[in-house]
């Protein structure tokens, strides 16, 4: 960083870096090392899938893949590779690299959550390769999306040193010079990039921890880039600005989850017209400017319809706030007086946005007579317990999927991870429930999907268990004299930004 | 008596606490003759340590506060001089010794150079060659062997310690040197030999000594005169001889005479002095020995005696009148 | 000599000599100032009921979230239009109980693995000394960050690691309170008196090594109400949404341009309490210990 | 004095006291003392500073443990009873200090100094007699009263020191060791102290162990003395017989390092002997005072001299003495 | 001294096994496991238990103990990071290296302010020089320091634009954070440096070098300080101690990658490896710092300096 300097902006686009921040180090640069978003970001402008992902205009697009061609079962996927990719050392990429990528992504079970469905990838000739699933899975776009492909040749020369040091085993637009885990990454442009070398030629990502320190930094041109912004201090990011700044929905959204199952004040959560109650007695506005600084969208959306084409949009109950009607449902359940829930249970820091949440819950319930504590503890302590249905009340968050069946994490008996609500063996359809599911997937016909997936959702709706509540915005700022594009909530690719 | 080196005329000093003021000294005078040793004995208290420290105006800044007199050192008074004059005589024309050797010592200093320092500080440019040969010099004449100037007082004895400290004191060749109380924390054979060699030291330079102690012992054998101190007044003063042999004394006197078990001859019971020493913040109207004299009479609690003066002999008491005549304690010692 | 009246004698002496102490405690401006704003505090914090009901300081309006003082708020609103003054306030009572109770537990730990180490010496004190040695080495946040997690942010979670942390002050002082004070005459004195160890411990030890001990003890609420708040913006501290001077502290973080008095208010809650309390210990010190004082 | 037939009050055979320092050199601060003492006498232990008089006694006390030898109460050994025991024993027993500022707990009042070791042996069954009993110790120490409920600090040291007296005769002891009581004192007031123990001396029939290195005020006060030189007894004879026949060359320069208040002596020189007090630490074999003894010849260098009684009740340890 | 040196060197080794031993201790009662927080919360539980027994994560405390003991003496290894797979040394040391040179600032910044302030307000007890400072360094002392640190932030980088808000590329990325850490011990040394020059002031030594005519400032900087410096080199060496473990608030605040906040944001991770060399080497600092203070001592005080060459094996 040095000292807050402008001479830079002198320097030829050649020269001039372009520094971003990441919140935390970036562990690793293996893209198989996390599934934290903060490090995806990063990874992706070193590595590309099969597919990519237009935030944009929603869905997903051929990347590394040219052609793609369904058997007729819908069980087999023939690719053809996009012409003279070059991977960043030089090497062309062939159809063994990308089954190199998926069988060692397939031994990761990090990602057993996109690659449960795969029976085995085969490389038919150099440019050609075939994956079989196991059952047909129309979602398969996303696992398209998310296994990178990697040169077999690099990876394998580095051996256990691959992601700790620098490698160019990647095909994107730039491949990283300089690592140092607690500090910063040196990207350089790859000359020799298939879409044709980026813009922009030097980036740098730098650690900073604190968002204070890092609108400072931003507000000094110690950034060109800074997205995440927090939102309280979003005025001052704007008029530092100008106009180059957006404040685009995001696909996280933050839920409330109630266990059905507590035992606690004599199962008082089994109690459909409670739990109705306390749905009702949400209020999403203040949440929102509680915990977005009123820049978040209250939403009834399990993920976003502008960016998951196959999520239900309508015909759900959504719980419209409305206190008399949570007033009268308490009162209904035979508590006329209010009564006691118990918990409400989160994670992350006390100032995040899941704790502001949980106190404007809490806050919420109170106003209608329901009485509950705020706990808020480390996520290690916390999502054991939520997978074990060992709360109350929980407000939790889910992000970062672009296909509607993301949702069977949360609703099927079978799935791992994210499953806070047993369905299995509860007073509800959870039969059908499972069945919408393995339907959803077995069909690529959108409408046919969007169907199976809205019964789906206004069962869980109805059940009164899980309620979305905030989807997340993303604040974005740039510097006056860069160029980005379409700015997008997550994936923004730097290839695509140049200086003015 | 010949010249007076030292000259304290109506001296008070006081201490001002955030509590209270004490009253340490109350218009005392005292003369000490060019080469003569004067003693100042007195108890605990007394003030004879205060007395020592406003000559040097080593009183503590904060709290201790000349507050009448003057102080004549070669006919100059101390009070009136300018701090720069005054570090010229600290050290160089006074030395004092003080009464602790442990701790008047710099434990992080060796011996050598703290003596140095005292030669460095009233002779300018001095080399490097003299100020060595004259610590050499200096530890000798108390008996030290050069060689041990790299040590650290922890090192010495207690009574080498005090041989540093004088060593240090006469480094400059004073000329008056103030001793407080120079062995009293020292043992008996290590006190015997401290004490000759002041004297030694003393007869062979020629300096004038103030010898601060309440060893009536140490007295007649280096004092040539006495000053006896009580509650900040010196109630009795004169040459060794009219003090011991004399014939008339201040009852405080008598009665430190009388508190002494004797060597030579053995009484059942001493003859010790009742009560104690008066506070020094709230002193007795009158006379300040009232309260603790067999001899007291109405007036002594009353009215503040007058000193009156027989030749080298002056007391401060009721029971003389203009000569020293009437109700007399007697002869003390032999 | 009668009797009831030596026993009222007795006790009316010993008033006198608290009465010296705290005539030289008075002495001290700074310690006066601080004991008048230390009990102005405490009287707030324990009047905190009726000059501001606990519900205000809960009760969330997000529709006047963010004020600045005003009349109807006298030190503004937070993040959630809740009132910052109720919350200081009632904030106060679990931020200084926690200090307090903290103090006290570590002290009796500390105290007591200090007088055990003093007394017996031997095999004991190298083995208790050379623990702690080690115990030292280790980053307190260490063990702060392991409870916590642990067992969760609570009030007792919290009180065991602060105790954690600060309990090894305690055995050093104590210890070589302890020390310093069996080599002295009045000990040898008891013991050739046929006193057992126990009584003089008891009796002449820790009572003597009492003011240093309070002296400690005070410096170092002071310290725990830092360290508490220090804990809080690390996350670790008392758990949302009660009150809590250092969790509105840190709540107040992202807030810090926009809505500065909600980080000035809470900072100067604690400045003023730990600066009170400090000067108190001085004055303390000083007062107990007239040596220091020239 | 003739005292063979009764048994002494206390006696100390070859009582040594070594101290182990840190790094394993030993101190011997009282190195082989036989001393008797028979009840009535006074017996006074001079030496210089270091010399091992406070270890002495306080090992007759058994505030320290000794490290060898015996020691004996009325013909019963002590070095070895049971903390129980001791206890008892504390009751016949009793040390006054040096320091009277240091050895009174400043947090208790005097009226509960004093009562402290009533209260520790359950002497009197209720508060009131014990308080009571205090009383009468402060009447019998000459301090009024009315200082009851005063604070040491409040009081000066003479007054201090007869707490510590008044603190000692509570449990009336038969024997007590007087470690210096007056040298923090003032002459004056140290008259008033020395009388003080004369007078209980007579009318309690105490027998005092009195240390101290003020050679007046122990001739004054004793009847035996024993000279102390680095942990062991020079010489030891009756008051008297000391001051006019000093023998061994130590107490000969003692006595004359004296300075006397007396103007006639003026003039005489002290007879010096050089050098200061040798270390106590891993002494080896050989006469203690030889390196400061004008007479040292070689055998004093490498043999210790025994004890000699050179004379009824005159003991020596020097070879100048020595008939053989 | 020499031996003293190497025995208190020595020291080194019990205190190694018990920090370690500690650690595990600390360890093994915080909740989750190091596969859950790698894999996340979609891989299934054969696979988190599978990657756990890999790691020797579900060995019993104790072996895991032992294990890590021999690795680190016979193989000299300590493993590397479950969470970032480097070895753990090439991990910690340079954020250890940026720590130590935080906290050195720290140390040096607050004393550089603390003491001269300390003598000053001593030897001008009661005038404006004792008072002003005095009352200043109680208040700062009671500021926590993240509040401290944040006003740094928002006036300097913010305000004046003058010092970059985070990390540690140039030196003038220190000079907030080591403030913010510097301040609150400053007020101590400034305290503890009053009292122990008011102390020295009073000893008799002082009063012997006035009686030989010293000028003041040399009765107070050669004999009153020298022998006042004692306790304030401890003070100095437990800041020092206290900093490289408590410099977490600066480095987080200002975004500095220094040892601390590693330790606590691994934490989350049980990244064992990781926490475990990391407070060795805080553990090892912290002993050496003090054994450098005792060595300063017994150069200041050759009384010291004796008691330690006295003392054997
Ligand atoms: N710094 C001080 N502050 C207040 N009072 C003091 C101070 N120094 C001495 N005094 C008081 O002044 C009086 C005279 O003290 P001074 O030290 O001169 O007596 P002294 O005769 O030298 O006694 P000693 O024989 O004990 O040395 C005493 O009452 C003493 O308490
Ligand atoms: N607890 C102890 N540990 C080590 N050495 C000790 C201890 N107590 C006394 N000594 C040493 O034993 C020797 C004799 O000490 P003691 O106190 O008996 O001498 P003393 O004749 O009473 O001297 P003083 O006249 O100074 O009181 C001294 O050298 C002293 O340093
Ligand atoms: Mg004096
Ligand atoms: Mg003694």
């Amino acid at each position: 960083s040095g000292k807050p300097v402008t001479q830079e902006n002198n320097q030829t686009p050649e020269e001039r870096t372009l520094k971003l921040r990441v919140s935390d180090s970036v562990p690793s640069l293996d893209w198989e090392q996390s599934t934290s978003l903060r490090a995806v970001k990063v990874w992706h402008q070193m590595f590309e899938g099969l597919y990519g992902m237009d935030e944009a205009k929603g869905g997903y697009y051929k990347e590394l893949a040219k052609d793609v061609s369904l058997s007729d079962d819908q069980l087999e996927y023939t690719i053809t590779l996009q012409d003279g990719v070059k991977f960043q050392n030089g090497e062309d990429l062939k159809a063994s690299d990308v089954v190199f990528s998926y069988k060692r992504a397939m031994k990761n079970p990090r990602f057993n959550y996109v690659t449960s469905m795969i029976e085995d990838v085969a490389e038919i000739d150099d440019s050609t390769v075939k994956v079989t699933l196991k059952t047909p899975f129309s979602a398969i776009d996303h696992t398209f999306f998310s296994i990178k492909i990697v040169s077999e040749k690099e990876v394998l020369e580095q051996g256990d040193k691959f992601g700790t040091i620098p490698h160019k085993a990647g095909t994107g637009p730039y491949y990283v010079t300089e690592y140092n885990v607690a500090t910063n990454i040196k990207l350089s442009a790859f000359e020799d990039y298939w879409r044709g070398a980026p813009a922009v030629k030097k980036v740098e990502y730098r650690v900073i921890s604190d968002d204070a320190a890092a609108i400072i930094a931003f507000e000094n041109n110690e950034l060109d880039y800074l997205e995440d912004a927090p939102l309280t201090d979003w005025e001052a990011l704007l008029s530092a600005s100008g106009d180059n700044n957006s404040l685009t929905k995001g696909n996280d959204v933050l839920f409330l989850g109630v266990n059905y199952l507590s035992p606690t004040n004599n199962n008082i959560l089994a109690n459909d017209k409670v739990r109705q109650a306390i749905f009702y007695a949400v209020n999403k506005k203040d949440m929102n400017s509680a915990a977005c600084n009123g820049y978040g969208v209250e939403t009834p959306y399990y993920m976003p319809p502008e960016y998951v084409a196959t999520s239900p949009k309508d015909g759900f109950e959504t719980y419209e706030y409305n206190k008399d009607k949570a007033k009268q449902l308490l009162a209904e359940a035979g508590y006329p007086d209010g009564v006691d829930v118990g918990t409400i249970l989160t994670y992350g820091a006390n100032t995040g946005d899941k704790a502001k949440m949980a106190q404007v819950l809490q806050a919420n319930l109170a106003d209608v007579g329901i009485t509950a504590e705020v706990s808020v503890m480390d996520s290690a302590v916390v999502l054991p317990r939520l997978y074990d249905q060992d709360y109350d009340i929980c407000i939790y968050a889910d992000s970062n999927n672009f296909d509607f069946n993301n949702i069977r994490q949360m609703v099927h008996s079978e799935s791992v991870g994210m499953y806070i609500v047993k369905y299995k063996d509860g007073p509800f359809n959870w039969k059908r429930l499972e069945e919408l599911v393995d339907l959803g997937v077995s069909t690529s016909d959108i409408e046919e999907r969007v169907g199976y997936y809205t019964e789906l959702w206004s069962i869980v709706m109805d059940s009164a268990t899980l309620l979305p509540c905030l989807s997340k915005p993303v604040p974005t700022v740039w510097a006056s004299d860069l160029e980005i594009g379409t700015p997008v909530p997550s994936f923004y690719k730097i290839r695509t930004f140049s200086w003015k | 008596m010949n010249e007076l080196i030292l000259d304290i005329d109506n001296l008070s000093v006081i201490y001002k606490t955030d509590l209270e003021i004490v009253k340490a000294v109350n218009g005392i005078s005292l003369k000490i003759g060019k080469g003569k040793t004067l003693g100042l004995v007195g108890e605990t208290g007394a003030g004879k340590t205060t007395t020592a420290l406003s000559i040097l105006r080593l009183l503590p800044e904060n709290t201790g506060k000349v507050t009448s007199g003057s102080i004549k050192f070669e006919g100059d008074d101390l009070l009136d001089m300018d701090e720069h004059n005054m570090r010229q005589i600290r050290g160089g024309q006074i030395a004092m010794v003080f009464q602790d050797p442990m701790t008047s010592l710099n434990p992080v200093m060796t011996v050598g150079d703290q003596i140095a320092e005292a030669i460095i500080m009233h002779n300018e440019g001095i080399s490097k060659e003299e100020i060595e040969k004259r610590v050499d010099e200096k530890l000798t004449m108390v008996g030290i062997l050069p060689s041990r100037k790299i040590d650290y007082p922890h090192q010495f004895s207690g009574g080498m310690k005090q041989r540093v400290v004088i060593a240090m004191a006469l480094a400059c060749e004073p000329k008056l040197l103030i001793a407080d109380e120079p062995t009293t924390a020292l043992d008996v054979t290590i006190q015997a030999q401290v004490l000759m060699m002041i004297k030694e030291l003393r007869n062979r330079l020629g300096t004038s000594m103030l010898m601060i102690t309440h060893d009536l012992g140490v007295v007649a054998k280096t004092c040539d005169d006495v000053a006896v101190m009580y509650a900040g007044e010196i109630v009795e003063a004169g040459t060794v001889y009219d003090i011991f042999l004399g014939e008339n004394h201040h009852p405080y006197t008598e009665g430190l005479f009388g508190s002494i078990p004797n060597l030579a001859s053995r009484t059942k019971r001493l003859n010790s002095i009742p009560g104690l020493m008066p506070d020094p913040t709230n002193l007795p109207e009158g006379c300040v020995f009232a309260p603790r004299c067999k001899y007291c009479m109405d007036i002594c609690t009353k009215v503040h005696p007058n000193t009156i003066t027989e030749g080298t002999h002056s007391l401060l008491c009721h029971l003389f009148t203009d000569k020293l005549c009437g109700k007399a304690g007697g002869k003390n010692g032999k | 000599m009668n009797n009831a009246m030596k026993h009222s004698e007795i006790s009316f002496k010993k008033q006198s000599q608290s009465k010296e102490i705290w005539r030289r405690f008075k002495k001290s401006k700074g310690a006066v100032i601080g004991l008048v704003m230390l009990s102005i505090i405490l009287l707030i914090l324990l009047f905190a009921d009726v000059i501001v009901p606990y519900s205000i300081a809960t009760k969330q309006d997000l529709a006047n979230k963010l004020q600045g003082p005003s009349m109807t708020h006298l030190f503004g609103t937070d993040s959630y239009g809740r009132d910052v003054f109720a919350r200081i306030v009632h904030g106060g009572r679990t931020s200084i109980s926690i200090a307090i109770l903290a103090t006290i537990s570590s002290c009796i730990v500390g105290s007591a693995l200090g007088a055990i180490a003093g007394y017996f010496g031997g095999k004991i004190d190298s083995i208790i000394m050379r623990s702690l040695d080690i115990f030292m080495s280790v980053p307190d946040i260490l063990f702060t960050m392991a409870v916590v997690f642990a067992l969760g942010a609570n009030f007792t979670n919290l009180l065991v690691a602060l105790t954690l942390a600060y309990f090894t002050n305690y055995v050093r002082l104590v210890r070589s309170q302890v020390l310093n004070l069996a080599e002295l005459d009045y000990v040898e004195a008891a013991r050739a008196g046929g006193s057992s160890s126990a009584r003089i411990i008891a009796s002449h030890i820790l009572p003597n090594a009492m003011g240093v001990i309070i002296v400690n003890t005070t410096l170092n609420v002071s310290k725990i109400i830092l360290y508490e708040s220090t804990l809080s913006f690390l996350g670790l501290g008392m758990p949302p949404p009660a009150p809590e001077w250092g969790l509105m502290l840190s709540e107040a973080r992202e807030f810090m341009r926009t809505s500065p008095h909600l980080l000035f208010f809470p900072a100067m809650a604690i400045v003023l309490t730990a600066c009170s309390v400090n000067l108190i210990g001085d004055g303390l010190r000083d007062a107990l210990d007239p040596h220091l004082k020239s | 004095m003739e005292n063979n037939k009764v048994t002494p009050l206390i006696e100390t055979v070859e009582l040594k006291k070594l101290f182990k320092l840190n790094g394993g050199a030993r101190l011997h601060a009282v190195d082989g003392i036989n001393l008797k003492i028979y009840p009535g006498e006074t017996v006074g232990v001079v030496g210089e500073s270091g010399c091992g008089k406070s270890t002495l006694g306080r090992t007759i006390l058994r505030l320290i443990e000794p490290t060898s030898g015996q020691i004996y109460y009325n013909g019963k050994e002590i070095t070895k009873i049971k903390a129980r025991k001791l206890r008892e024993l504390r009751k016949d027993i009793q040390i006054i200090f040096q320091d009277p500022y240091s050895s009174i707990d400043p947090r208790k009042s005097v009226i509960d100094v004093i009562a402290e070791y009533m209260f520790i042996h359950k002497v009197y069954k209720n508060r009131i007699d014990t308080y009571n009993r205090a009383a009468e110790l402060m009447d019998l120490v000459g301090l009024a009263r009315r200082y009851a409920n005063s604070y040491a600090h409040e009081l000066d040291g003479g007054r201090r020191q007869r707490i510590g007296i008044a603190r000692a005769l509570s449990l009336n002891p038969k024997f007590i060791v007087c470690d210096e009581p007056v040298s923090a004192l003032d002459v004056s007031i140290q008259a008033q102290i020395l009388n003080l123990l004369m007078d209980l001396e007579e009318e309690l029939g105490l027998t005092y162990m009195f240390v101290t290195h003020n050679l007046s005020v122990v001739k004054h006060i004793s009847t035996k003395i024993m000279v102390m030189y680095l942990g062991k007894c020079v010489e030891m004879a009756p008051s008297d017989e000391l001051f006019n026949n000093p023998l061994h060359p130590y107490t000969k320069a003692l006595l004359k390092a004296i300075p006397e208040p007396d103007i006639s002596k003026r003039d005489e020189e002290f007879t010096l002997i050089k050098g200061e007090v040798s270390s106590p630490i891993n002494v080896k074999p050989g006469c203690r005072f030889a390196k400061r003894c004008d007479y040292c010849f070689e055998r004093c260098t490498h043999e210790d001299p025994d004890l000699l009684e050179v004379s009824s009740d005159h003991f020596v340890s020097c070879f100048l003495l020595d008939k053989n | 001294m020499y031996r003293y040196i190497i025995k208190r060197i020595l020291f080194l080794i019990p205190t190694v096994l018990g920090v370690v031993l500690i650690i595990y201790f600390v360890m093994n009662i915080t909740p989750g496991d190091p596969a859950r927080a790698m894999l996340g919360s979609s891989a299934p539980q054969a696979d988190i238990d599978k990657l756990n027994h890999e790691l020797g994560y579900d060995l019993p405390f104790i072996q895991k103990y032992i294990n890590y003991i021999y690795n680190m003496i016979v193989k000299q290894d300590f493993g590397i990071s479950y969470f970032t797979k480097q070895s753990v040394f090439a991990e910690i040391w340079p954020r250890y290296v940026v720590t130590i040179k935080l906290a050195l600032m720290g140390v040096v910044l607050s004393s550089i302010i603390g003491i001269p302030l300390g003598i000053y307000a001593a030897v001008k007890q009661y005038s404006l020089w004792d008072t002003v400072p005095s009352i200043f360094a109680f208040l700062i002392a009671a500021v926590p320091s993240f509040v401290l640190g944040m006003i740094l932030l928002f006036i300097f980088s913010l305000k004046l634009n003058l010092l970059p808000s985070y990390g540690i590329s140039s030196f003038s990325c220190y000079i907030m954070p080591a403030l913010t850490i510097s301040i609150p011990p400053a007020a101590m040394n400034l305290r503890f440096t009053k009292s122990s020059m008011l102390e020295s002031i009073r000893q008799d030594f002082v009063r012997t070098a006035r009686a030989k005519g010293a000028p003041e400032n040399i009765v107070i900087w050669k004999h009153a300080l020298k022998n006042a410096m004692l306790p304030i080199i401890t003070n100095i060496g437990l800041n020092l101690g206290m900093l490289i473990a408590g410099a977490v608030v600066a480095e987080k605040l200002f975004s500095i990658p220094g040892i601390g906040s590693l330790i606590v944001d691994r934490i989350t991770y049980k990244d064992e490896p990781v926490i475990i060399a990391g407070t060795i080497l805080i553990a090892i600092c912290f002993t050496i710092v003090m054994l450098l203070v005792d060595v300063i001592y017994a150069y200041i005080d050759p009384r010291i300096k004796a008691k330690y060459a006295k003392m054997k094996g």
